[in-house]
């Protein structure tokens, strides 16, 4: 990676190579649980975890596992961490439980996580591939609040986030009047265009800063014969 | 719940990709020419009718008399993954023709979403040996009616103005939620 | 150990699952304790309905061919409680428990939420048809009820699910398929023959007239056509109208015959005010009289009667 | 007790696994086909995306 690249903007890192809008990676999960912002966080802070633990792991083992095998075994790794987080969310967080329902289960096959097992954590260092699999898991987490907010502020009108472990309500803000919310952003249909729009404004966003680069780059170029 | 219903639910009322968000990723991916749809689409049921009756079996006979039940689901995934391998062996073997339209999309189907929900699905809905069957043949058959849909519409979407950032899969998600507007029409069926 | 070598590779998988399997089991052995502890919790209240203070462990391996049982949960020492769902009349189906205690005879009979019409289906959850269902044992045939036939069989299929659980867990022998005859239908108020029955809107058409009886055809609208509370137009029957042959002794204006020859109502509801005996009842009426409706089937009842009047009214214009 | 069962059926499925992995590789392509790979261009299927990284960082 060149120097360049390192100085652009954490958020602006966030949105280009973001793994559900720009890779389409674990469109699955998102486009099905992200009707309130709870699931969103449900969801993202349980792939977190099982990105981050896999990623340790997989770094972990990698060089110590011959290459033919290597899929089995980070296949064993991920769906164990995810039946253990499934356990404890059944346990200490019910009520979020059932709403994200098979979703969780499904985390094994999300492509994220294998994904970067196979990309990045078996070729690089413990704290190098956990903290990729923290970033990934937060930029995961981003996109689905994001889809989460506008499919519930105009699905229900209202949004509202409760603590999953005791269901209390700890805040619900109505912001469009009862009555004139927009049923279908709660239903499939919503889901697909939210994303559709969300994706073609990342491409959108990616195209500017090409352009922008290009420019610069092509600007910078100009510059330098001018000076020879 | 009768054979029908199942079948009939499990192909067009809920949709596994439209209104289960299932399998997106083949769907968007591989549908941009017919023939490749179908042989996606053949090759996605053949995994999942196989993959469902395997793990039903595992699990009512093996499982859930050890008291195993927590294990379902690191044991279908390894089910799963290693069906895929020998289908694709047998099918490296039989015809050259076969692995062409159906051998090529078998590794992808491994970390297909919707062939680990059926197989989940089945255990949840409490089906019985026939339903399982019913509903591992009428859930694909939905998978690959929606791919042999959307093949002939992104060929002609091609060739539409589409704007900038929307080409390419955003268009395709618009199409897919058109869809799903239409297949609610099924919902009354049952 | 060179990497590559299959021993390796075998050595290699086997601690990998030896961890694996172990962190699963053990976590699973904290988890599942609690997992069981907060279903229970969710469905204490309504098991506390029937066994107050009990304390309820759930039967998770039970074989229900029939798909209606949602839960089976025992009541230690006491009985074992049934939840079941079906469909009655309103196909959003009802919820309702079925206990038996360990003696074999019921223990309780409570629903838990329903959406069949009331004064029809609604019956079936009703004060007197939970007495009789309380008074059985689990070896005796559950009885129908008239007027909510729909619903009482559904009620039935549901408490033969449980029965054949219960009986075979605890080797009681029965007979699956015995039958009790449904429990009557408490007699309605009376419906007078000079009632204003215009919205029936009866159709007369006199078959033969000897000077001294008269033979009419009469056809009226009947609960289906007038739907009188929105819930037949939804309900999957087509309605059509009732038909009688109403004999009238033109002398005494007393009906002679009545026999009903199409019955365009809801089976298993509206029937009931079509048996034999009353259309019998009829025979002997004039206008000054009236006839018992039949609760459940009051709209059918009023049917047939304003058949009766305009068959006498018919008698008398001439 | 329980957990000794619960190891030796994922060693079971792992072994059928390993085994239709190798025999799977072993197996020759049937001839004509060598360079067939599925037309799957920017979609998220994950086998794909690794590929065409590797790909990519290899070009790098």
């Amino acid at each position: 990676m060149s120097e360049k690249k390192v100085k652009r903007s954490f958020a602006s890192e966030m949105i280009l190579n973001n793994p559900v809008f720009g890779l389409y990676l674990g469109i699955c999960s998102s486009l099905a649980i992200t009707t309130t912002i709870n699931n969103a966080i449900g969801m993202g802070v349980a792939v977190i975890v099982v990105l981050v633990l896999s990623n340790i792991v997989v770094s972990l083992l990698a060089p110590i596992t011959p290459d033919e095998i290597h899929i089995p075994v980070y296949i064993v790794i991920i769906a164990s961490l995810v039946t253990i987080v499934g356990m404890l969310m059944q346990a200490f967080t019910p009520q979020l439980f059932s709403a994200l329902g098979a979703f969780i289960d499904l985390i094994v096959v999300n492509c994220i996580i294998l994904g970067r097992a196979e990309a990045y954590a078996s070729k690089n260092g413990v704290l190098a591939s956990a903290r990729d699999g923290l970033m990934m898991g937060l930029s995961y987490t981003f996109s689905l609040l994001a889809m989460a907010f506008i499919r519930q502020l105009l699905g229900t009108g209202t949004l509202s986030l409760s603590n999953p472990m005791t269901n209390a309500e700890l805040f619900s803000l109505r912001l469009i009047p009862e009555g004139f919310e927009i049923e279908i952003f709660k239903q499939q249909t919503g889901a697909f265009l939210t994303f559709a729009v969300l994706a073609a404004a990342v491409t959108a966003y990616k195209n500017a800063t090409d352009k922008k680069a290009a420019e610069k780059e092509k600007a910078a170029k100009v510059a330098a014969k001018e000076a020879q | 719940m009768n054979l029908l219903t199942i079948f009939l639910s499990g192909m067009l009322i809920n949709n596994i990709i439209l209104s289960k968000f299932l399998g997106i990723c083949p769907f968007m991916g591989v549908s941009t020419k017919l023939s490749s749809a179908v042989g996606m689409g053949l090759a996605v049921i053949f995994v999942i009718f196989g993959a469902s009756v395997f793990s039903w079996v595992l699990y009512y006979y093996a499982l859930v008399p050890l008291g195993l039940e927590y294990m379902k689901l690191i044991c279908f995934i390894l089910l799963i993954a290693s069906f895929v391998q020998f289908v694709e062996m047998f099918v490296k073997k039989t015809s050259p023709s076969l692995y062409k339209s159906l051998g090529i999309y078998l590794p992808l189907i491994t970390t297909n979403c919707a062939v680990l929900y059926v197989t989940l699905d089945n255990i949840t809905q409490k089906y019985n040996f026939v339903e399982t069957i019913v509903n591992s043949i009428g859930v694909p058959a939905g998978f690959m009616l929606m791919l042999v849909i959307f093949a002939t519409i992104r060929e002609r979407l091609d060739s539409a103005d589409v704007p900038e950032a929307f080409k390419g899969n955003p268009i395709a998600l618009v199409v897919a939620a058109i869809m799903a507007i239409a297949f609610t029409a099924f919902a009354g069926l049952v | 150990m060179k990497k590559e070598s299959t021993l390796y590779k075998v050595l290699l998988l086997g601690v990998l699952c030896a961890v694996c399997g172990t962190l699963l089991a053990g976590v699973n052995s904290i988890t599942a304790p609690i997992i069981e502890a907060a279903a229970i919790e969710k469905e204490k209240a309504n098991l506390e309905l029937i066994y107050p203070g009990a304390s309820f462990k759930e039967v998770t391996d039970y074989e229900d061919p029939t798909g209606l049982i949602q839960g089976v949960y025992e009541a230690e020492g006491q009985g074992m409680i049934y939840k079941i769902k079906n469909t009655g009349y309103n196909s959003n189906g009802f919820t309702f428990m079925i206990a038996f205690n360990n003696d074999g005879t019921v223990g309780g009979y409570t629903v838990l939420e329903h959406g069949e019409t009331n004064g029809f289906g609604s019956r079936a959850f009703e004060e007197d048809y939970v007495n009789t269902i309380k008074g059985l044992t689990s070896s005796d045939p559950v009885p129908l009820l008239t007027g909510a036939t729909i619903t009482t069989t559904a009620v039935q299929q549901g408490i033969d699910a449980a029965k054949a659980h219960f009986n075979e867990t605890n080797g009681i022998s029965y007979d699956p398929n015995a039958v009790a005859e449904a429990a009557p239908a408490p007699a309605g108020d009376p419906l007078p023959l000079n009632d204003d029955y215009a919205q029936f809107k009866c159709e007369v058409e006199e078959l033969s007239n000897d000077g001294t009886t008269a033979k009419y055809h009469v056809t009226s609208r009947g609960f289906g056509l007038l739907d009188p509370d929105g819930m037949a137009s939804h309900s999957g029957h087509e309605y059509k109208r009732n038909e009688a042959e109403i004999e009238v002794d033109l002398a005494s204006m007393k009906i002679v015959n009545y026999t009903l020859t199409v019955f365009g109502d809801t089976e298993g509801i509206g029937d009931t005010a079509t048996t034999e005996d009353k259309q019998q009842e009829f025979v002997g009426k004039t206008l000054e009289d009236s006839i018992d409706s039949v609760t459940g089937a009051t709209w059918t009842g009023k049917s047939l009667a304003a058949m009766a009047q305009a068959a006498l009214n018919a008698a008398s214009g001439n | 007790m329980k957990i000794i069962y619960a190891i030796g059926i994922v060693v079971v499925l792992i072994g059928i696994y390993v085994l239709g992995l190798t025999l799977n590789k072993n197996t020759p392509v049937p001839e004509g086909c060598e360079n067939l790979k599925p037309e799957c261009d920017s979609c998220g299927i994950q086998t794909c995306i690794v590929r065409n990284q590797n790909k990519n960082k290899g070009e790098e």
